[in-house]
């Protein structure tokens, strides 16, 4: 069995026949060949795959690319204009807050969610903010100095 | 891991569901799918069919009806954490909803899908059972509602009946000098609750006259503390009333269950430990509100 | 961090039906397997001795479809009997022994004391090591409550 | 501009194309025509394979092949080889087939593979495939698996003892007898899953026409595994390629060459098209290899005063089911060969007994053997500190080795190369305000506060290493670095090496070197690595490698180049190859600073000859080969601070700081980077992580909902300074930052919350620190 979806990836409509098992994950992955965002995991933990669903962070591997109907959806390949990187990609290069670079598109992704609902957070809101994406290289230190500092840039 | 294959429909209204449910034997329902899916994709659970209800109009928000507030079934986690209604007028429950997993997780999970599943470390269970909420069901005959204690049944397993569809919750608006408390200790890898507590107390000239305590985590369903009621009401709160209430909790489940990261015993442990801080936390709350 | 994972279970019940009647409930695999949780199918692989029960276990919407092996590998008709099962699922595997021992109760009915040792592998152990436990219990507990009802509303 | 070879914190080159979603990883390449392997793995921890049926699998549509162990012996794929047997311990390695031909020997041992078109299919045929076991009796303990009456795994490894190493220095019986006070303890350092965060994967394209074959995989040292599938697969090994493209992190795991990695050349040599096999995180835990998990039982001997006179242990060391790549060098030559610490230690003894359980195998995982030494050590010497009613930092002081930098040898026979321990702890006090520190805690303890300091100093063993040590300890290798650097004819720059980094940012430390030391802008540097078709042999990153030996081969070719640049210099500026003088980019005649040549000047003129020294040979090339004259060995100073709730177990780390000497620091951003994410990972152990295996054998922490990783909102901001004691051993005194943070961080936050349960009467707890245990450990004080 196969369903279509109409999903707007990186402002550009796209439209598919999917089985409804497939992932959103694999769909931008594997479909259309966004390989930016990563799988990390297999049980919502490690935040790797996330993409910004009608602006919002969420886990693109506890998702069916059918419920994304219809949905906005931001991956790391849309966030840098006319090749400029977005601030949060600019501070995370100025902060040293990436190491092997895995689980960054998901750390950058998730860390755009949580400037727009709090634009000046506190360490802690930033600690707070990133228990959904696992990180083991940087230990989060620079992680977190990189979104103090885009906070500071945006 | 992958899902096995299954049958997908996206209806439109809650009557169209109904249908799909009752045609499609082993058919579920999908909400956000933060319950289901981790279990579909490791083949614990071999739906045939999916019903989606993501795209049913009218089934997510959270309005005042009359002495209660209610939430639709697809609401978002994130939205009930920050709901300006609900922190005025029932804060206990977006307390427990920012503990809920992680911020994706509150982004996409909802409270529909979260309750029907009955996952018996989940936060929401012991909340509403401790707030008295209600949760309206629909079916193939109509609408019921039944108290959230009496929907929990069993690990996994609620009052619904077959073709029933969760479609909202409604909890109490608190009044002048209730407090309210949720505390968890989240286990360190999924946060789900390895042991909680859910508080919610009045207070009127300075004597309980109310206390509504349960803990989670720890047995298939939500556990009441009945005990701690008698414990508390007609007493002042304090540290020896507080205790006494908390120290119930210890009797109250024989057979906990456990698990590599912690004990049933730790698990009652802990959450003797947490009835007694939130119960604190509650008065403290009651005096200030 | 060790744990034992082998889980052992065991309860009687009380069945208001003659000790024979009960023995012969309990060794008809038609029989006995409906009263197993889930059943979907029954294939008989050797008459009286045994047969492959597809199973689907769990609670709620967290379920794992089991093809289970059942045989019977002592019968002293009708005071004892043990069967062994062993089963696969996707990525796991149980293996259970089961033993139950009748004797005559009150007023005609029949005591059936039963134990289980169940080994649960591979992916559910470690997925649902949490639940296991529990989950085992009330099937098992389950089964022979079922187990009692057929019975009585048999007779 | 070029760069200054030291203290500059150049952004990294690596960053652009990781933060825009355009690095690719081994699971992002699709070749046309591509199908998928998936991999059927034993759910028993030990048993017999009956038989295996693979028809439904192979009729469902899409499937290409369902093969078995039998399948790929008959196609002349042998055993993945143990490449390092530690000579004189009556090593057994007993062959490890990628897919169990008999006997499953773990939980996760590939049973079957099914290749198909998608990766969903794949797996729905890897479910249909059916396979009869008879289980078989388990043991996953290494202590009892030597026990008479175990469970056996291998046929002819007796008591599963796979070997038995021993170290021994001075006297160590007699310290013992003549000791004022002696302490013991039995230390599980316990079994961790290193998690990486890309999981593995491997695709293979082989090329039946000409019996070439590419491997794509997520790897640490391509090279390595190169040589190792030249000796299973059959393929010679000049016809293998191995890409490791991006790589998403090791810490270790992908070191050892893997069953994967040929079953994905089988598959791809038998359906004749490419194969690509991707692991799902579950699939990690059960089939990619684990480290630590050892039993210690040990002993520390001291004088009335405080002076520590000897340490004997004993060591089980959890091998797992079979041998892994390295793993034999972990238990032994990295960890017992580093028991005297930063001490003075004169005497020391350790029999280690690497031992088959029906587990995953073990392997090397970020610190590798050094974390089970520093815990030991650093851990005895708080308990005979409190012994003796002396301060931790007291006993530190008194037994560290003293200054030194021109090498000082330790009873275990190393020679350590430079340190100056008391510096470093000297400004770790500083830092905490010790004496305040102290205060503050009596405090608290008045009020029923329970917080507590904790210290771990350490000196560790990295940079590997001198290859004529390897050869002697038995590792199947050379431990040497190369590096190419070759100039354009526009004076841009490739670099080549054989160490392949996966997050260390090593292509901006390098740039940064061959900037400073040639004159050529960051910009114009570029830094190839990880791919066998492409770079110079070398033999990766890990152990804390890849700059101290990698900048020693960089460095050789850089003289290389400035030589010859000269001699082209001269004879351009119409002076004596002996008048030219290097500085700043520039090559000029000595006393004559303007008449000069840019080195990009020469790079054009080298490469286009038109007006050129008679007798030189074109081109700006040159390769270097770089084999170092001992290990490096960096040491520093970590304190935790942490609070207990006694009421709860649980634990708040509130302070950490960290006081390092890596010699000297090239990128101190990079440096600070490695340190907080090595400090992340040894807090994980001390207070989360652990992989817990039933008696069966399940693995019961088989997921990340299980399995603890540290996550950001456990932590302070950490304290960091550093102090810079050189080595010789290398052109730049560079020592190496991988891993240290890993050693130090485990023992500082054990024995601060050891000190924090002190007065409770607590004084040891199994790690991880859960709650629970810490619960009950106060309990049981109390009662």
């Amino acid at each position: 069995m196969r369903f279509g979806v109409s999903i707007t990836v990186n402002g550009a409509r796209r439209k598919h026949e999917v089985e409804p098992r497939l992932l959103l994950v694999h769909y931008l992955r594997e479909t259309l060949g966004l390989t930016g965002t990563n799988v990390g995991c297999d049980t919502s933990q490690c935040g790797a795959c996330t993409v910004l669903l009608d602006g919002k962070a969420v886990k693109s591997c506890t998702m069916l690319a059918v419920q994304a109907e219809g949905a906005s959806i931001t991956t790391i390949e849309g966030l840098a204009k006319n090749g400029k990187l977005h601030p949060v990609q600019e501070a995370f290069r100025e902060k040293h807050g990436l190491q092997c670079g895995f689980c960054t598109p998901g750390m950058v992704l998730t860390a755009c969610h949580l400037l727009e609902k709090n634009p000046k957070p506190s360490d802690a809101d930033i600690r707070h903010g990133l228990e959904g994406n696992l990180c083991r290289c940087t230990g989060y230190q620079n992680i977190v100095a990189a979104v103090k500092e885009a906070a500071a840039r945006m | 891991m992958y899902s096995e294959s299954f049958e997908y429909f996206r209806p439109k209204t809650l009557a169209e569901a109904s249908a799909l449910l009752k045609k499609h034997r082993g058919a579920r329902v999908l909400a956000g799918g933060h319950s289901l899916l981790p279990a579909m994709k490791f083949r614990l659970a071999t739906p045939k069919a999916l019903v989606d209800i993501g795209a049913i109009k009218g089934l997510s928000g959270i309005a005042a009806k009359g002495k209660a507030i209610g939430i639709g079934a697809t609401t978002v986690h994130a939205e009930v954490a920050a709901s300006k209604l609900l922190q005025r007028s029932c804060p206990l429950l977006p307390e427990t909803a920012a503990q809920i997993g992680d911020v994706q997780v509150r982004n996409r999970g909802t409270i529909g899908g979260s309750i029907a599943h009955a996952d018996p470390a989940a936060d929401y269970p012991t909340a509403l059972v401790a707030l008295g909420a209600t949760v309206v069901v629909r079916g193939p005959r109509g609408e019921r509602k039944i108290p959230a204690e009496d929907f929990f049944v069993d690990l996994f397993t609620t009052a619904l009946k077959p073709g029933e569809i969760v479609t909202a919750v409604l909890v109490p608006v608190s009044g002048k000098g209730t407090g309210a408390a949720y505390l968890k200790h989240p286990h360190p890898a999924s946060r789900y609750a390895v042991a909680a507590a859910a508080a919610v107390v009045d207070v009127a000239n300075g004597v309980c006259s109310r206390a509504s305590l349960v803990i989670g985590g720890v047995s298939a369903t939500p556990v009441r503390v009945l005990k701690a009621q008698d414990a508390l009401v007609g007493k002042k709160p304090d540290a020896a009333s507080i205790g006494a209430a908390a120290a119930q909790v210890e009797a109250l489940v024989p057979d906990p269950m456990g698990d590599v990261y912690a004990s049933g015993e730790f698990r009652v442990h802990l959450a003797s430990v947490l009835a007694k801080r939130a119960l604190a936390a509650a008065f403290e709350r009651a005096k200030k509100g | 961090m060790r744990y034992n994972d082998r889980m052992r279970f065991e309860g009687t019940v009380s069945i208001k039906a003659s000790r024979q009647k009960v023995w012969d409930f309990l060794t008809d695999p038609n029989k006995v397997a409906g009263c197993a949780p889930g059943l979907e199918k029954l294939e008989i692989l050797e008459p009286g001795k045994r047969f492959r029960a597809t199973t689907s276990i769990g609670f709620g919407t967290v379920k794992a479809r089991f093809v289970n092996d059942v045989e019977w590998v002592e019968m002293d008709a009708p005071d004892f009997a043990r069967m062994k099962a062993h089963g696969t699922a996707p990525g796991s595997g149980v293996d259970a022994e089961s033993s139950m021992r009748l004797t005559d109760g009150q007023d005609g009915a029949t005591d059936l004391a039963w134990t289980a040792d169940v080994t649960i592998v591979g992916t559910i152990a470690s997925l649902a090591a949490r639940l296991m436990g529990g989950v085992t219990k009330k099937l098992t507990a389950a089964f022979f409550d079922s187990v009692r009802e057929e019975i009585e509303a048999e007779a | 501009m070029a760069s200054k070879v030291f203290g500059s914190a150049v952004r990294r080159k690596e960053d652009p194309r990781l933060l825009t979603g355009q690095a690719k990883f081994t699971d992002d390449f699709t070749l046309p025509h591509m199908a998928h392997l998936a991999v059927v793995r034993s759910p028993y921890a030990h048993a017999r394979v009956k038989a295996i049926r693979t028809k439904k699998a192979a009729a469902m549509d899409g499937v290409l092949g369902v093969f078995t162990g039998k399948d790929m012996k008959d196609a002349g794929f042998g055993p993945i080889p143990c490449a390092w047997v530690v000579p004189g311990s009556n090593a057994k390695t007993p062959p490890y087939p990628p897919i169990a031909l008999d006997v499953v020997r773990y939980v996760g041992n590939a049973v079957a593979i099914v290749v198909a078109t998608d990766r969903y299919v794949a797996r729905d045929a890897a479910e249909a495939v059916e396979v009869d076991y008879e289980p078989l009796p388990v043991v996953v303990d290494a202590k009892k698996a030597t026990e008479k009456g175990r469970p056996q795994l291998h046929a002819d490894v007796p008591n599963n003892l796979a070997f038995t190493w021993t170290v021994a220095g001075g006297d160590v019986d007699a310290a013992f007898k003549a000791a004022d006070v002696v302490v013991s303890e039995r230390i599980v350092n316990q079994r961790l899953i290193p998690n990486a965060m890309e999981a593995r994967a491997a695709l293979a394209d082989y090329r039946s026409a000409t019996g070439e074959v590419t491997l794509w995989v997520t790897s640490q040292n391509p090279h390595i595994v190169r040589f190792l599938l030249s000796l299973d697969t059959g393929i010679p090994e000049q016809k293998i390629r191995v890409i490791a493209p991006e790589v998403g992190g090791g810490f270790g795991s992908k070191i050892p060459h893997y069953p994967e990695d040929t079953m994905v050349i089988f598959a791809s040599k038998q359906c004749g098209c490419p194969v690509k096999w991707t692991e799902t995180r579950s699939e990690n835990y059960r089939g990619t290899i684990h480290g630590r998990d050892h039993i210690q039982d040990v002993e520390m001997a001291a004088k009335k005063d405080g002076t520590i006179t000897g340490l004997r242990a004993t060591v089980w060391a959890n091998m797992g089911a079979y041998l892994s790549t390295a793993s034999t060098g972990i238990p032994t030559i990295l960890h017992g060969l580093m028991l005297s610490g930063a001490y003075d230690i004169k005497n020391i003894r350790e029999v280690v007994h690497g031992v088959f359980t029906n587990t995953t195998p073990t392997d090397a995982y970020r610190g590798a053997g050094r974390p089970e030494a520093t815990f030991m050590v650093e851990r005895l010497v708080d308990l005979v500190a409190a012994k003796l009613k002396m301060d931790p930092v007291e006993i530190r002081k008194k037994n560290f080795i003293p200054p030194f930098t021109d090498g000082h040898a330790v009873a275990t026979g190393l020679t350590y190369d430079s340190g100056n321990y008391i510096a470093a702890l000297e400004k770790a006090l500083q830092i905490l305000d010790y004496k305040a520190l102290r205060a503050k805690q009596a405090d608290l303890r008045k009020k029923g506060e329970h917080i507590g300091v904790g210290f771990c100093t350490y000196a560790e063993i990295c940079g590997l290493g001198p290859s004529k040590v390897a050869g002697a300890v038995g590792f199947g290798g050379g431990l040497w670095e190369s590096a190419i650097v070759r100039f354009h004819p526009s004076g841009k720059v490739n670099v080549f090496v054989g160490i392949s980094p996966h997050g260390q940012g090593e292509e901006t430390t390098f740039a940064q070197i061959v900037s400073s030391e040639l004159g050529v802008p960051v910009e114009d540097v570029e830094v190839f690595h990880g791919d066998t078709g492409q770079t110079p042999m070398g033999w990766g990153s890990y152990g804390s490698r890849s700059t101290p030996v990698g900048s020693g081969a960089l460095m050789g070719a850089i003289v290389k180049i400035r030589d010859k640049a000269k001699i082209v210099a001269a004879h351009l500026l119409e002076a004596s190859v002996d008048d030219v003088v290097y500085g700043d980019g520039k090559f000029s005649i000595k006393g004559a600073p303007s008449k000069a040549k840019t080195i990009q000047d020469i790079a054009l003129m080298a490469n286009v000859a038109w007006n050129y020294p008679a007798g030189v040979e074109p081109g700006l090339e040159a390769s270097a080969f770089f084999d170092p004259s001992n290990f490096v060995y960096p040491f520093g100073a970590h304190a935790a601070v942490v609070r207990v709730d006694v009421e709860t177990g649980e634990i708040r780390l509130e302070r950490y700081v960290a006081v390092d000497d890596c010699g000297r620091v090239i990128n101190p951003m990079i440096v600070e980077g490695q340190i907080h994410g090595g400090v992340v990972q040894g807090i994980g152990q001390a207070l989360w992580e652990g992989a817990a295996y039933d008696d069966a054998g399940q693995l019961l922490t088989g997921t990340m909902m299980d399995y603890a990783l540290p996550k950001a909102d456990a932590f302070p901001t950490f304290e960091l300074a550093m102090t810079e004691t050189p080595t010789k051993v290398n052109p730049l005194g560079v020592k190496g930052i991988g891993e240290t943070g890993t050693i130090a961080s485990t023992a500082a936050v054990y024995n601060a919350v050891m000190d924090a349960l002190a007065p409770l009467g607590v004084s040891k707890v199994d790690m991880p620190l859960t709650p629970e245990r810490v619960w009950r450990a106060v309990r049981d004080a109390r009662r």
